[in-house]
This record gives structure tokens, sequence and C-alpha cells, in this order.
């Protein structure tokens, strides 16, 4: 552990902090300790990863009693959110006692939004200084890759991971020990691991917080797997649009590689892996694990037909394990504590945690750790406070969207849903990367519904036709809805193109395209209705017709 | 050569290992509308045409790039999948422009007959009228691209079969489109050999002799597979 | 049957289309007085002088796109008086070319003035200017749509023309009360 | 107006004006290009900086690029016209995005869009922009606990205030989104 230090402030460094100035605040503290000096000389300032509340940014933790606070909530550690770099002074004068000025922007730790949370995947975000391998290796860094080099065969690293029951966090929630396995059991050869960090997703910023927190953990985890499948080889795939994460990542695995925790002969083990990051240029459906295989290939990210399945040809036609960042940064904490505690966390067939990415009409947003199984009720209005200002039963929130452009809408009154693969699956959503956006009394189901038609006919990498053709109609149908000028054919005809679309598009991306159509149709179909004209409602009987062709 | 046995609506085939599930409905005797998909020719699984379902898992395939497995079992013309198909053949007709009166390839098109045989006699879904454009810079050979149905066909038998690697595809989604090199008029990118496989090749009018006039085009569609035969397992024309 | 006599009452109508497919209805030559034995033809720009679309019509052929506004009254009208109504030819199925310059909808004005300029300006010898008639000439919309985008449809017929061999196996089976199977190669061509 | 399809001219890029290129990032192209060992797989990487060297991917370095990878021209500029990132048109002086992520939708994100058209005289999404801004939408930059966000000549912009239009203009005019203005008068600017 890191030398005890009687005073430490953490300041936020990741991207939702930085945007809102954390960086000239972390500045501003510096200079105000040198020009303080005494008491405040003994103030670490460290910067780290994100500290969840997003949304009131930028955010300082304060640690009294020395070491890094594990949660917010410890009672040594208060939390500061919404500073200026002019309030730099005052905050360290209440670190040592000596002001109370900013008493308004103190957090309380036991408020919901910190209390209810479990750190597993994010128990070093906000803690490690996310530059600095020394301090991750102090917090345990690589403890466990070293230790399974050193005493587990690859058959035990996945035994524990089937054991834990962890699921793939890229959305789809198939076993991760399975496709281990899969991978593992091809016929001899080179293998290859891929990390898929193309968080996509509108309102998802899950992996992006843990790129830009804790990168080491994702090594780690990559490395395990990688020894865990045969592989010796891997690579990050990262979207272009999270330079700061890309630049940790790129930094972290330069100091891994000089510690010799990357390359050949691993922590003095047979073990070598060369880790690369390849980066995107801006394409969603590289969120597929066939299109990312062709982009990491240097080609245009479209999909192809499945199977065969990359964990049996994948890049360069090798075997090919593909995890998404949530998932591979599991790894470390299930192998130090056992696959059987993680399966002791979560439900019956979502075992752990979910972290998710908190916006939209809500109070507090942010990065929001639970354990699978909690209720939306308590993530939305407990924990995220509800919608700002709104009051009543179900707290001002109409629906809940998740699972971004593949998911769907879940209605207030369906909140007390558990958050997990199955429930959400059935309620017509999907629990996809973790992105929760919260949507008040007024938005409006079908203009949602052509948010996300839009952004697919955007990303549609148009390789087949139910999703280059089909999206393009789809959206113009919806606009028909949102200007009030559809009919009841239009509806019917509506329902069977997304039919058509959902069920026969080659990849994800188009397949679930249809999605937020059919949950906001399932639940406010009623919008949909009122947006159609009843023939004979209109005076002429063509009278919206004659609008629409006539010059 | 391993063989393995598959029902296709109910009727029995055995096909080798390494046979598609398309080359399985055809040794049963059915038959399934393709597009893109061409013998000879790497499959891409695109146009969508050819989906069969897989029963039991009520999955859809492509079967022109799903390898055929012992004991599966094959439904090719369930009500489901032919309501598809023709939505499918309606997006393609109504995302170009496609003017069967006076096209080159009329009689001779592969969209023109498929509408036909999935029982399209109208397309439900509005027409886009994209304004694309004609590229007639080639000595010998235009391409239109408002007849493009973006088989691929044209890239992989330049790629795959002529070593040329003329064309690929530009853009993304409704924006895709054929080009030539750098997207630059065909009749200057230097990689051409005017072999005429392209032509040869597209199941519609989009590329097409010079010559030829409204319903004149002659595609010769089997040609990859000859080449392919000859260069893979040796079989000539002349033996 | 809404007539008294139990003739079918039977129409022929031309939108924005070359007239071939009348042509080719014409082309059933003797056939056409085998069909006169079953239908009164009460509207028809080749068999008929009646000027108004009349009420209670059996069938009705709608060759062409709608492209103007008399095109958009007439195929409106007609369907409210009209049982069965056949989309005649590729113009009405499809738009085919009268549709065209719907590929200039985006630009320079719409398609509207663009179809304009180049026929009544750009292409003009002498006297280059818009046509100017206010209820005389009728206005073009912007959009060229296919009959089954303004009026609901119960039959199509393509082809550029459908041949009279055709016209015939689809209009035979509606005087004895039945539906074509519009199918096969047989029964649907496009151009 | 019409132009009637032209058969001999596509409006498609010139050809590769490979002499116009500068020497100097001609060589930086050789080099970075080596530094990959020539691999095709790193063509994105490539690209990339190349863009970087550039600020957008001329066809005469699209043409360098292929050459030097051994790649094919037509496969070189389908993997860069794939991408959004990458741009094939030279950039205005200055550009915004705004984020039409969720979150950012949720909050307002399409109305800001609006508002910022409006202001610049400009269409979303319209590469050549106004002459000087170009504006371009974003699907999500992940700040979705700052919704709404825009870019601003690459600096994130948090939180823009929806529910006062005062405020909202204000910080819009702070940020140089003006109409006409100058170039040089943009906070953050290229100057």
């Amino acid at each position: 552990m890191a030398s005890p230090t009687p005073l430490q402030l953490r300041c936020c460094a990741a991207s939702g902090c930085r945007s809102a100035g954390s960086e000239a605040l972390q500045a501003a503290l510096l200079a105000a300790r040198d020009q303080l000096g005494g008491a405040a000389e003994a103030v670490t300032i460290k910067p780290v990863g994100c500290l969840r509340l997003c949304g009131r940014g930028p955010l300082v933790a304060l640690d009294r009693s020395g070491g890094d606070g594990q949660e917010p909530s410890a009672g040594s550690t208060e939390l500061y959110a919404e500073l200026t770099p002019e309030q730099a002074p005052a905050l360290l004068a209440a670190a040592t006692g000596l002001g109370d000025e900013l008493a308004a922007q103190r957090l309380d730790p036991a408020h919901p939004f910190f209390a209810l949370q479990k750190a597993v995947v994010l128990e070093g975000c906000g803690v490690v200084n996310p530059e600095s391998i020394d301090d991750a290796l102090a917090h345990g860094s690589y403890a466990q890759l070293k230790r399974v080099l050193l005493e587990c065969t690859p058959e035990q690293v996945r035994d524990q991971v089937k054991r834990s029951g962890l699921r793939g966090r890229g959305g789809a929630g198939y076993p991760t020990g399975l496709k281990w396995d899969t991978v593992a059991l091809q016929p001899p050869g080179p293998r290859t691991v891929v990390c898929n960090a193309d968080e996509g997703d509108p309102g998802a910023f899950m992996d992006r917080s843990v790129l830009e927190s804790d990168p080491h953990r994702l090594i780690e985890g990559m490395a395990i797997a990688a020894y865990a499948v045969g592989a010796d080889q891997g690579y990050v795939y990262v979207r272009a649009e999270y330079p700061l994460a890309i630049e940790r990542l790129r930094l972290a695995l330069k100091q891994a590689r000089a510690k010799g925790l990357l390359g050949a002969g691993i922590a003095g083990s047979s073990f070598n892996l060369r880790l690369e990051v390849r980066v995107g240029a801006g394409a969603y459906v590289c969120g597929e694990e066939t299109a990312l295989l062709a982009s990491i290939q240097g080609q245009r990210g479209t999909p192809r037909p499945r199977p065969p399945f990359p964990a049996q040809v994948g890049l360069w036609g090798a075997p090919t394990l593909i995890n998404n960042v949530e998932t591979l940064a599991s790894i470390p904490v299930i192998l130090r504590e056992g696959g059987d505690w993680y399966a002791a966390i979560g439900t019956e067939g979502s075992k752990g945690t979910k972290v998710f990415a908190l916006s939209g009409a809500v109070a507090n947003t942010g990065l929001v750790e639970v354990p699978m199984g909690t209720s939306l009720r308590t993530v939305v209005q407990t924990i995220g406070g509800g919608v700002p200002g709104a009051d009543g039963p179900n707290g001002g929130v109409k629906a809940v969207q998740t699972g971004g452009p593949s998911g769907g809408c879940i209605p207030a009154h369906l909140l007390d849903t558990p958050v997990d693969y199955e429930s959400l699956r059935d309620l017509g959503s999907m629990m996809g990367s973790g992105g929760l956006v919260v949507m008040g009394e007024t938005t409006s189901m079908p203009e949602v519904a052509r948010h996300f038609m839009r952004f697919s006919v955007n990303e549609s990498c148009g390789k087949c036709v139910p999703c280059r053709a089909g999206t393009v109609q789809l959206a113009q149908m919806l606009d028909r809805f949102v200007e009030r000028r559809a009919s009841l054919a239009d509806l019917e005809r509506l329902e069977a193109l997304c039919r058509m679309v959902g069920a026969t598009s080659l990849c994800g991306l188009g397949q679930a395209a249809p999605n937020p159509v059919l949950s906001t149709l399932r639940y406010f179909r009623q919008e949909y209705q009122a947006a159609c004209r009843e023939p004979g409602q209109c005076e002429p009987p063509d009278a919206c017709l004659l609008q629409e062709v006539t010059p | 050569m391993s063989v393995h046995t598959l029902t296709v609506d109910g009727v029995e085939v055995a096909v080798p290992d390494g046979a598609s599930l398309l080359d399985a409905v055809r040794a049963a005797g059915a038959e399934l509308p393709t597009l893109c998909h061409l013998d000879g020719l790497t499959p891409v699984g695109a146009c969508r045409l050819c989906l069969v379902e897989l029963e039991g898992s009520g999955k859809l395939q492509p079967a022109c790039a799903t390898a055929a497995g012992e004991g599966m079992a094959v439904l090719t013309q369930t009500p489901q999948l032919r309501e598809w198909r023709r939505m499918a053949v309606e997006l393609f007709f109504a995302e170009g422009n496609h003017v069967c009166a006076f096209c080159v390839a009329n009689g001779n098109c592969e969209l023109q007959d498929v509408a036909v045989t999935v029982g399209m006699d109208h397309s439900r879904f509005p027409y886009q009228y994209p304004n694309r454009r004609v590229d007639a810079s080639h000595p010998q050979f235009a391409i239109d691209h408002h007849r493009c149905i973006l088989c691929t066909r044209c890239v992989r038998v330049c790629d795959e079969i002529e070593g040329a690697h003329v064309w690929d595809v530009a853009n993304r989604g409704a924006e895709c489109s054929i080009i030539a090199g750098l997207d630059q008029p065909w009749g200057e990118v230097a990689a051409c050999t005017s072999c005429g496989k392209c032509v040869d090749v597209c199941p519609t009018g989009a590329i097409f002799r010079k010559d030829d006039t409204t319903a004149e085009k002659e595609a010769h569609r089997e040609r990859p597979q000859l080449l392919r035969a000859a260069r893979d397992q040796h079989q000539w024309q002349n033996q | 049957m809404t007539n008294p006599s139990d003739k079918l009452r039977f129409a022929t109508v031309w939108l924005a289309g070359c007239s071939g497919c009348h042509m080719s209805f014409l082309d059933l030559d003797e056939w056409l007085f085998e069909l006169a034995e079953h239908v009164d033809v009460v509207f028809s720009p080749v068999a008929s002088d009646i000027k108004d679309f009349p009420e209670n019509v059996d069938v009705c052929l709608v060759e062409g796109a709608v492209a103007n506004a008399d095109n958009l009254e007439l195929a409106l009208q007609l369907r409210q008086r009209t049982r069965l109504v056949v989309s005649f030819g590729d113009c009405a199925v499809t738009g085919n070319v009268p549709a065209l310059r719907n590929l200039w909808s985006e630009v320079d004005g719409g398609s509207r003035q663009s179809v304009l300029d180049r026929g009544y300006l750009e292409l003009a010898d002498t006297g280059a200017q818009h046509p100017h008639a206010p209820g005389i000439v009728p206005e073009l919309l912007e959009r060229v749509r296919p009959l089954h985008e303004v009026i609901p449809v119960d039959l199509y017929l393509p082809g550029c023309p459908p041949s009279a061999e055709r016209i015939r196996a689809a209009i035979e089976p509606l005087l004895s009360g039945e539906t074509p199977a519009m199918e096969g190669t047989a029964m649907l061509k496009f151009g | 107006m019409i132009a009637p399809p032209s058969a001999q001219s596509p409006p498609s890029a010139p050809s590769p004006p490979q002499a116009e290129l500068p020497a100097q990032a001609v060589e930086r192209t050789t080099r970075l290009i080596r530094q990959h060992r020539g691999r095709a797989d790193a063509l994105i990487e490539v690209l990339h900086q190349v863009q970087e060297l550039y600020g957008y991917l001329p066809p005469g370095a699209l043409a360098q690029v292929a050459r030097e990878l051994k790649l094919p021209l037509s496969r070189v500029h389908g993997v860069a016209s794939f991408y959004h990132l990458f741009r094939l048109e030279a950039p205005t002086a200055h550009r915004c995005a705004v984020c039409l992520g969720t979150a950012c939708f949720v909050k307002g994100g399409g109305e800001l869009a609006a508002r910022i058209e409006q202001r610049l005289g400009l269409r979303l999404d319209d590469a050549a922009g106004n002459g000087t801004w170009a504006l371009e939408h974003v699907s999500c930059l992940g700040a979705c606990g700052q919704a709404p966000v825009l870019v601003v000549d690459g600096r994130l912009e948090p939180r823009l205030p929806m529910d006062d239009p005062e405020a909202l203009d204000r910080r819009l005019s702070a940020l140089g989104l003006t109409a006409g203005a100058d170039a040089a008068d943009a906070p953050g600017g290229a100057s």
C-alpha cells in the first residue's frame, strides 16, 4: 500500500470533470498549496479517475485519515462538487481545518447516489492515479496476473471465470467463461484477444470511464484472458472519439511493457503477450464484432455473416476472443476474490455488478455501479433522484431508455423491474452496454423512436438491404408520425417493416434497429395512434394528402 | 471427403463437406432467389433473399454463406420468409431508379426476374429517387449507378478473378456507391484491364457495354464459375 | 352490382403516361367485341365521349402516374366512384418515366421548376417562356407519384405496356366477379 | 435545372494531383508508413496520421498511401470514405460539432443544432458550412453528464443553457458562433 498520508485531495481528471474545468482546478490547488504553505504543504494532491457524479463536476475527494478511501462513503472522506479554481484556497483551508466556506458544495457521502453503489469493476476508479503504474501497483494491479502465471493453469483460470457466472457486458450477455473455452479449445495455433472499447451507444460512457480512470485493470484483465485462452497477441480497439482514454491507455501499455508486465516472458514466466491499441475512425457498426475485426485489419467496418464465429475464425483467420472493457476489467477482481464470491452478487441469471451511465432528465447524472437485480426505480429515483423539480410516485419519469439504439424505452409503471439481462429483454429492451437515459413527461415517444432510427440510418454500413434501405424507409415513416400526418395503414406498415428489418438484417445493428420503435409502440402506442388521421377526420377528406403532394 | 445429410423442406439430401446451404437447397431440387450471390465468387450474404430458416432454432441464415451441417433441417418457403423476400425486393426497387422500360438489361435482369419470383406487383415503400451518376468515361463500357443494387459482384470478380481491384464500395449506408479508383471516372483508372468481367456479372443494367441499347444487354454470369473451376480444379473447357 | 343492367360499368383513365397502355388495350382487337357484351364503357379516352367521371363504376383501369393537379383530382374522384381500381401499367404502378423528374426534387427549386425550365426555357427554339394559363394548364405537383401512393388500389397490372394477352388475362376473371392471381411470368412483368 | 445525365463527365473527384502536395508532407507520409512497416492493416492508423498532416485527406495523399501500402486505390478510398472522422475535403477554418446523443437529445440537442444553424446561416452536416464555420453532428461524446454539449474547434463546451434563451445566445456569441463572424474573432480559433 502507499505510505499513509495525513491529508489527500483526489481530483477527478476524467473527461467529464475535465470538460467542467478540472485541469485548471488542479493547477490552482497546486499553486494554492505552495502559496499557503504550513499545514497545507502536507496535503497530497493526486489526479484520479471518475468520482461518479459527473453532472456536478469538477469533483474533488478529500481523504482525512490517510490512505486512499476505497469508497467515498468511508467516514474519513469528504467530497466536493462544482469547484472553481478560485475556490482552491478555500478547499485547502477546509482540508486543514481552517475554514468552512465550501460547506454548500460538500456532498453527503451517505447520499444513496454513493451509498447504494457497489464498486467492483470501478474499485480503482477515482482511487488510483490513472497515469501512474506505481500507484496502480500499490493498489494491487497486476497481482492477479502474476499469481495466475505462477500458480494457475489456463484451465483453472477459465474455471474461476465460469464459476463467477460473468456474462458479456457489451450487451448480448453471452457467458464469458463459455466464450473463453470456445477459443481455448480450438485446434492448436495462434490466437488473439481483442478488447472491444468501441463504446458507441449514445448515452453510454462506462467504458470510457474505466479506460480513463484505471487502464491497468483492463490491461491486467486482458493479459489474464490471453493466458487463459492461449493468445500471445491482442488489440484494444478504442473509438477515436475518446482521445483522453486513448492517451492514458497508450501510456499505461508503455509503462506495463517497461515493467515487464507485457511483452516476452511476463513476470518471469514463459507467457508472452504483445498488446496494441487500434483507434477507430467514427463508425458505430464497428462495435459489432465481425465489423470490429474488419476494422482492426484496416478495412471498411462491415460485418459478415456468422457462423463462423470470431472464436473460431477471427483476426487473420485465427480464433479470436472478443470481450468488452467492463467484462475484462471484472476479471482481476474475480480472480482475487474467487468466482464464487462474484457469483454471490446479483441474481440467479445475471451475476455480479453492472456499471451504468445515468443521464438525461435526472437530478444526479454520472457513473453508477450496482449489483445486478437492483430495480430500475432504485437506480433512477433513489440513486438518480428522479427528474429535477418533479414529484409524484414516479418522480416525473416517463420512461427509461436502456440499451441505446438497440434497446428500448421502459415505461415508468415498470420501474420496479430488476435490472438483469432477462428482465430487460422480456420488456422488449436490452441491457446493452449500460447507458440509462431518463426521459421526462414531455418527451414525445415517436420523436425518441425517430431519433434512434436516424442514428441507425447514419450508422448503417450499407452492406445488407434491410438495414441500408429499410432504416431509411422506417425513418421516413416515423417522420409522418412526428409530423402528425400518418394513417392507421402507416402504423401497420411500420410494424411490418420493423419485423422484417429485425429478422433479416445481417448484423446486430440492423437486427436491433427497430427495437426503439417496437418498444415505444408497445408501451406508448396511443402516441402513435394520436398522430394518425382517421379517415373522414379531415375536411376535405384528403386534406393531409393534398398538403403533401401539392406545391 | 465426408458427407453431410440434411433436409430441405422435408426432402433429404446429402452434400459434401464444405458445401453451402444453397448447394444443399439446389441438390434438393428447390430454388432460392439470389442477387448478390454468384457461383465462383466469395459469398457475402448481403441481399438477404436466400435467407432460410433452420428448423428448431428458428434462426435465419443466408443459404449462400452458411455451411451445410449434419442433421440440419432447412425451411426455404415459409410464409414469413416469402413475405420478407418480397419486402427486400421492394426495398431494392424503392432505393434506386429501376426503370425497366428503357433499361439496357430489360428482359435479362436478375432484379426484374426476382420481382416476379417473389410476386412483387408493386412496391409498398415510396421510391426514393436518388440522383446518382452515370459514368461513360470508359471507351467500351459504362456504369449507371441508378441501376446499381450494391451486390458487389463487380468488386469481387475484379478482385478475385481478374486481380485488378478497380472497384470498391465507398461511403456507407444509403450513401454507398461503387467506385473506380479514388472515386475517379472509370476510363481514367489505369488498373482496369477492360476485361469486361464486371459487365458479365452485373445482375442489372448498371454496368453495360456502350454498344447495347434498350433490352440488348447479354450477361455471361456463368463465367466466374468457369474461370474458378479452370484455376482451382484445372477443369478446362477443351477437355 | 349497382347498375340495373347486368353489365359491368367499365372505365379506363389516362393520367400521366404515354397512352401506350391504352394502345395495348386496343390491341385486344376482336376480343373487345366480346368485352363489350359484358361491360358498358362509361368513361374512357379511347371508347367514350363522356367528360366527367360517372358514379357507380365497377372496374376502372388507370394508366399513368399522378403528376399534376388534374391527375390528382381525377384519381381521388374515381376512387370514390369505383368499386375496383386497377393500377394499369408501369407509370401507374411505379411512376416510371413521368416520375424521372423526381430525381431533381432536392435541387434547383425542386423537380417541378426544373422540368418546366428544361422543357420550356432551355429547349425552346423561339419564344422561351413558361406556359401560363390559369384554369387551363394544370399545375404540376412537386412530386410525381405512383397511383397507390395517392389512392388505395385493388389490383396491379405492371408492364410498359402490359401486353394485350396479360390485359385480357387480368380483366377476364373480373367479368365473372373473380380476382385474377397476379403471379408468375405470365401475369407479372415490369418494363 | 435539369442537366441531361452527362455521359462524359460524372461529377467525381479529379485525378490525383500528386504534384501539388508539399514535398515535406509527402516525405513525412513515406516515413510514417515505414514506421508501420508498410503493413496493409495499418491503413486506418496511417489515414489518421495523414489527416493530421493535411487537415484532411487530399486525393494525392490517398494515392500515395495506396502506392506505399501496396493497396488498390479503390480500397483506400473505400476505407477513407467509410469512417465519419475522415474528411475528404478541406475543412472550414472553424468547426462546431453538436452532440445529438440520447442524453443531449433529451436535453434539447436538436433545438441547439437548429439555433446554431440559424445563427450561422448554414446547414447541419454540410461540410462546406458558411465558408468559415461548418456544423456537424456527433452521435455521442460520452459527456452525457454535461448534456447538452458542443465541441467548438476541438474544445468541449458543456451544459448549454437550453431553458434560458438569452443565456444561450450570450454563450453562443462568446464562443464566436455568430453569422459573419470573422475567423479571427472566434476564440480558440486557429489564428
